[in-house]
């Protein structure tokens, strides 16, 4: 095995976390986004690189420092964090080649550095989260995840000065939900004396049913949820989303929420094993109407917003609810689909939001308002909108359908009423998804455009990352081997197969 | 009495209550974020309290005796991280109330919500 | 267009319709000859598949009656339906 | 050709070409288009192509068999009618939407498995509303609403049935089924949605006469046909069908008794005709499913063309309504003859197609003993003589107008002309080969169709229900015919609730206007709640204060503290 090969979970956060203080230093408008790019694709090149082993050869571990597990801090890459990791360097590599001419128009120059900085820096904090096997690691990672991303969040204040106040209300919830974590943690270390992930888990059983043990799970739960974005503890989502620049909204919405389903199932499955966690304590219960609630409400909040990049933080919101839905049905078909939808979600949602950026960056403005007639003004992005659009609802032959699709096979499996219930609801909720998304495509073919308004397509360095994007998604939407591949190894390894 | 076997615990569950009443009663920033640190400051007690074993002393090696009890210092080296962490969360807090204070010109949270509507 | 204004249509006549039905009435006889030769087993011989079709001039006198029915019902119902044309607007 | 695509991709893909051409180039493209997915389905034969692999079900991208390939053949060229009477036509979104719409049926016919029925489907659906819209006005605008809602219900509603039928059997073949599951009930009422079942049927009424000139000819030809043709695939020989269909027979005629607007009564009738359709479905032996594939295609001739007719009339005068037309023959000769012609084939002349194809279906339902669906069926026949074989000439061209002719007109324009000729023609051609037109359908059925009895006995249905029609015109007691309309089972959702004073004494139309008024009420109840809790700047939608979204977390973490100590 080749040096990188044998080092490849490390590489993967050491060298953007390497990184950031150098792009802090960097000065004008090319060099930091440079960097940043080479740095952030070299990450997915090891992600790909683990990936390819974990199928290979199984579970790769890596001892920090040499040291031996319990006692050092292991990181482990399995099918689900490999798969994971993927997600989040190749969303974050075609994000930043998107980044350079719309960051230009969102940040001032000389804070360009420390932007990408700050960004080099939830890559690494996201990565983190996926790869490490140690639960404190986890929260520290966490944390560099959260301060780079309000950090991040707040730089929006140039177009919007509400992205100030999001950024804040963020970092109150945020470090609730991170120190709800920690705590969580702490308990646990407190039962089993160690911090080891797979540690605790051997040892869990014999703890299981001691209270400091129910507090932890409720501590680590509405932690994690907070970081999630699971209803009702969305509130921070809409509006940080909604102010980020346009490359920040992208990013997180294809990553930051979908590394926290990661930690959910970590935490479920992984930890306190599927078992304690839907026979002895009954989180379906708690999960599924929060989920339900959140696709029914969420679409239906979406339908009434009047900005477009808040409109698809609502429906991020609602997706995250299928997501919930799919864990909280506890099976292997359930889990499968909930993984899928993290990575059909991720890169749809990110096409649709860069291609918001480009209307963001031409017109000015993602008020539907001032999208008026955007259709004939920018056909490409619009198009692109459109095609990402049917995609979130859920047409066939798109990655939306196809996890839409287990999702209900997995509700049916159940052959109960609940299972009927839930399959109603989602398609309910699909043709709420219709409405809200033709609002936007209402406003965008069927008014005329403003007669001051002038007709110019978004640059090529934006319109190509967004068509990579959306091409993508329906690369992942015909052709589903690749995806629910993973997704079905990914599952089938959490149950405890493989 | 088993409140005063726990004291430090019940200390650490007080000090976290009245952190987060504090967030969600004060509407501002200021003390929001002086109650958000409290909350974290809680939980390092927590974790300090967790290390501490009876009759044991400081995780340092004393030369040739044989039956000593050590407190555990893995929480204590944890609970720096999380220390550093909370001073990085309260630095980034404040300035961010700094630039709310110079683009609302107000810190109180109802204030800029009404003004937001408005906008 | 000028081309039909001052032609004489044959229809425009006086006593055209007059016409028309008795034609109509013809036809609608002729029409029912063979029924009527049937009985007597005279040139033509009709296939049945029920015995209500062996009843002379059936289609004829179904026709008829199908009318007949069609007409009182809409009559019937008509004063319910009918409403201004602007009734939904 | 390339092998094994399917035809309707021709038409889909060809119509994204369209924006860019202009002029003479867009009039040979859109011909040459149905010309080309015609060709492309005969040079493929029978068999299936494009099978994939998706998801563990097989999805089968083209499939022709001889049930199809019928449907194929007539959509093909009604498509190539429609598109020859809408050259003039300017707007590039209609030739677009009829292009995509043509395309998706043509698609949904060779589509050989569920779901890639589905997506054509609904491709139709959302194509299609836009030649209502076309018409650019209020009230076409919002009859389009309403199709396109209906319309994509019965998509969802296939989508909902289609996941069903796949937990059931685990696959996506789309062949016959027997009704039972809540999958197969799925089913059939999502087709019948689209065959305008009575009290389903609403939205052809709606929305036909709403639509542009040409875009109702278009409309007419595929959607329902569409269903008819699912239906035929899913459920042949299921009873429950023969008794949806006689109430199809008979529940429209009298609506299109009374109905003045010309283009409204024709799609009344059309109705009714679905019904012998219907009936020829439920009925189910080789030679009524012959029939079923006949009379759809003879159907798609005869309601075309007539819709072409009435259609001109309206191009020309503005209006299809009865009261405001006088003795168009004058002016518009061509047009009135070739109504004419349309006339005698929706009767069912002799030596005309329909004549094949009807008493097919009438000597199935006689040979398996359906006696009364029989004289239901004959009803249905005399009624349509009336309704649209005498109405539509007779009020539409030849009477005088009782208070004042409208001002002469020009005759329809050349390329109308030729579309109405070139279905004139087919009509007529089916009806004096009947046996080339019988060996294209889907069984190998032996049928004499031109044997005395029959003529005698379709020539005296006709005559006597003319002698009747005349007569009732002499003796006055037509229902004279007025502007107006009329109500329908749409005055339920249109209306409910407004006028309770005219159902009076009606019980059951008291029960169901309440019932449908708290459904109403409910859904507004709903959607007014929907809108004051989750519109913008509400509640869920609010930008909540930290202090609020705190106290959440705490009240959540609470509960959940609960669940957990619970053991």
């Amino acid at each position: 095995m080749s040096l990188v090969a044998s080092h490849a979970p490390v590489l993967a956060i050491i060298i953007p976390l390497l990184a950031a203080p150098v792009c802090a230093m960097l000065r004008g408008t090319t060099f930091p986004w440079f960097l940043t790019t080479v740095i952030s694709a070299l990450s997915f090149a090891v992600s790909v690189q683990i990936l390819l082993t974990v199928s290979d050869t199984g579970p790769i571990s890596y001892m920090l420092g040499g040291w031996a597990a319990p006692w050092g801090i292991e990181y482990v890459a399995d099918p689900l964090s490999a798969f994971v990791m993927l997600i989040i360097s190749g969303i974050s590599t075609g994000v930043l080649l998107y980044a350079r001419e719309s960051i230009a128009k969102e940040v001032p120059p000389h804070q360009l550095g420390l932007f990408f900085s700050a960004y080099l820096l939830a890559l690494a904090g996201m990565m983190g989260i996926t790869v490490t096997g140690d639960a404190f690691n986890i929260f520290v990672f966490l944390e560099i995840t959260s301060l780079s991303s309000y950090v991040l969040i707040a730089m929006g204040e140039k177009a919007d000065r509400r992205a100030l106040t999001s950024a804040f209300q963020y970092l109150i919830i945020g470090t609730i939900g991170a120190t709800f974590i920690l705590i969580g943690v702490g308990l646990l270390y407190m039962m089993t004396g160690t911090l080891n992930i797979a540690d605790i888990a051997s040892r869990f059983d014999a703890i299981a049913d001691t209270r400091p043990v129910r507090a932890a799970v409720a501590f680590l739960i509405i932690g994690i949820a907070i970081k999630l974005a699971m209803f009702p503890f969305h509130v921070w989502l809409p509006n940080a989303y909604s102010y980020a620049p346009s490359i920040v909204t992208a990013f997180f919405a294809g990553t930051a929420t979908k590394v926290s389903v990661y930690l959910l199932l970590r935490f479920i499955f992984t930890i306190f094993g599927a078992e304690f966690s839907f026979g002895v304590v009954s989180l379906s219960e708690l999960l599924m109407p929060l989920g339900v609630i959140a696709f029914l409400s969420m679409s239906t909040v979406a339908i009434f917003q009047t900005n477009v990049k808040r409109l698809l933080a609502f429906s991020s919101v609602a997706q995250l609810g299928y997501m919930t839905v799919g864990i909280a049905l506890a099976s292997e078909a359930g889990l499968t689909a909930s993984i899928l939808h993290i990575f059909n979600h991720a890169i749809v949602k990110t096409g649709l939001f860069l291609s918001v950026g480009c209307m963001v960056f031409v017109a000015g403005s993602a008020y539907l308002k001032d999208l008026e007639g955007i259709g004939s003004r920018m056909p490409l992005t619009t198009f692109g909108f459109v095609l990402g659009g049917l995609a979130l609802i859920g047409v066939p032959l798109t990655p939306g359908f196809v996890s839409k699709w287990y999702l209900v096979m997995a509700t049916l499996e159940r052959g109960d009423f609940l299972g009927y219930a839930l399959t109603a609801g989602m398609l309910l909720s699909s043709l709420l998804a219709v409405i809200y998304i033709w609002r936007v495509v209402e406003v965008a073919y069927f008014r005329p455009a403003p007669a001051d308004a002038e007709a110019r397509e978004a640059p090529l360095s934006l319109l190509i990352p967004t068509w990579i994007f959306i091409i993508g998604s329906f690369y992942f939407g015909i052709q589903t081997t690749v995806n629910v591949g993973f997704a079905e190894k990914a599952a089938s390894f959490l149950m405890g197969g493989l | 009495m088993i409140f005063f076997d726990h004291f430090n615990y019940w200390i650490f569950v007080i000090l976290l209550m009245i952190g987060l009443f504090t967030v969600m009663s004060r509407t501002n920033l200021i003390k929001k974020m002086i109650g958000l640190s409290l909350f974290q400051i809680s939980v390092f007690l927590f974790y300090i309290s967790m290390g501490k074993i009876d009759e044991g002393t400081a995780p340092i090696v004393v030369e040739g005796a044989q039956d000593v009890v050590y407190s555990n210092p893995l929480p204590h080296v944890l609970i720096l991280t999380a220390i550093v962490v909370g001073v990085a969360t309260t630095a980034l807090g404040l300035s961010l109330v700094v630039r709310i204070k110079e683009s609302f010109g107000t810190i109180d949270e109802e204030d800029i919500l009404a003004r937001e509507d408005k906008a | 267009m000028s081309r039909n204004t001052d032609k004489k249509y044959w229809l425009d006549q006086p006593g055209a319709t007059d016409k028309v039905f008795r034609v109509v009435v013809l036809l609608a006889i002729l029409a029912a000859i063979p029924d009527i030769l049937a009985l007597f087993d005279f040139v033509y011989h009709k296939h049945t598949s029920t015995d209500m079709e062996d009843i002379p001039v059936f289609y004829g006198l179904y026709a008829m009656i199908s009318f007949l029915a069609l007409l009182v019902v809409a009559k019937t119902v008509r004063p319910f339906l009918t409403r201004k044309e602007d009734y939904y607007d | 050709m390339i092998d094994g695509l399917n035809p309707g991709f021709i038409l889909i893909l060809g119509a994204l070409l369209v924006p860019l051409t202009s002029g003479f180039i867009r009039s040979l493209l859109v011909l040459a288009l149905p010309v080309l997915g015609f060709a492309q389905m005969i040079s493929l034969g029978l068999g299936s192509w494009g099978v994939i692999d998706m998801l563990g079900l097989q999805v089968v991208l083209t499939h022709i068999d001889p049930l199809s390939r019928v449907f194929g053949i007539i959509f093909h060229i009604a498509a190539f009618a429609a598109l020859l009477y809408s050259l003039h036509v300017k707007d590039t979104v209609q030739h677009i939407a009829t292009l995509i719409y043509a395309g998706s049926a043509i698609g949904a016919i060779f589509a050989g498995d569920l779901l890639t029925l589905f997506v054509f489907w609904e491709i139709t659906a959302v194509s299609s509303v836009f030649l209502i819209w076309a018409s650019r006005t209020e009230r076409a605008f919002r009859s389009g609403v309403r199709y396109l809602i209906i319309q994509v219900t019965s998509g969802v509603i296939l989508l909902g049935g289609i996941a069903l039928y796949v937990a059931d059997t685990g696959s996506l073949a789309f062949g016959p089924m027997e009704l039972g599951s809540f999958a197969t009930w799925a089913f059939l009422i999502a087709f019948g949605i689209k065959a305008a079942f009575p009290l389903l049927h609403n939205w052809v009424q709606d929305s036909y006469p709403e639509a542009t000139v040409t875009g109702t000819v278009v409309l007419s030809a595929f959607t329902t046909k569409l269903a008819i043709y699912a239906l035929a695939r899913a459920f042949p020989g299921t009873d429950l069908l023969i008794y949806i269909g006689v109430v199809m027979v008979i529940f429209p005629v009298v609506f299109a008794t009374l109905e003045n607007d010309l283009r409204r009564t024709l799609a009344y009738s059309m109705n009714s005709q679905q019904g012998f359709m219907v009936i020829g479905i439920g009925i189910g032996t080789e030679m009524a499913l012959n029939g079923v594939a006949a009379h759809a295609s003879v159907s798609i001739l005869y309601t075309c063309l007539l819709f072409m007719c009435t259609g001109a009339i309206l191009y020309r005068t503005g209006t299809a309504k009865a009261t405001e037309l006088g003795s168009l023959y004058k002016s518009m000769p061509l047009t009135a003859f070739f109504a004419v012609i349309g006339s005698l084939v929706i009767v069912a002349f002799p030596l005309t197609a329909a004549f094949a194809s009807k008493s097919l279906i009438l000597s199935a339902s006689l040979k398996e003993g359906y006696y009364f669906v029989w004289l239901f069926m004959l009803f249905g026949a005399v009624a349509v003589i009336d309704n649209i074989g005498l109405k539509i000439p007779v009020f539409g061209f030849f009477r005088r107008n009782a208070e004042k002719d409208p001002a002469p007109v020009q005759d329809a324009p050349a390329h109308m002309l030729l579309a109405m000729a070139l279905l004139t023609g087919l009509a007529i051609l089916a009806g004096v080969m009947p046996g080339a037109f019988f060996s294209l359908l889907p069984y190998d059925v032996s049928y004499e169709v031109y044997t005395a009895s029959h003529v005698v006995t379709q020539l005296q249905l006709i005559l006597f229900a003319t002698l009747a029609f005349a007569l009732a015109l002499r003796l006055g007691v037509y229902p004279g015919l007025k502007s107006a309309i009329n109500l329908d089972f749409d005055w339920f959702y249109r209306k409910a609730g407004k006028s309770l004073a005219i159902t009076t004494g009606t019980l059951i139309l008291t029960v169901w206007t309440a019932f449908i008024n708290l459904c109403q009420r409910g859904v507004a109840g709903v959607i007014s709640l929907a809108v004051d809790t989750h519109g913008d700047g509400k509640t869920m939608s609010r930008t909540v204060s930290s202090s609020a979204a705190v106290v959440a977390i705490v009240a959540l973490f609470g509960v959940i503290l609960l669940v957990a100590y619970q053991f």
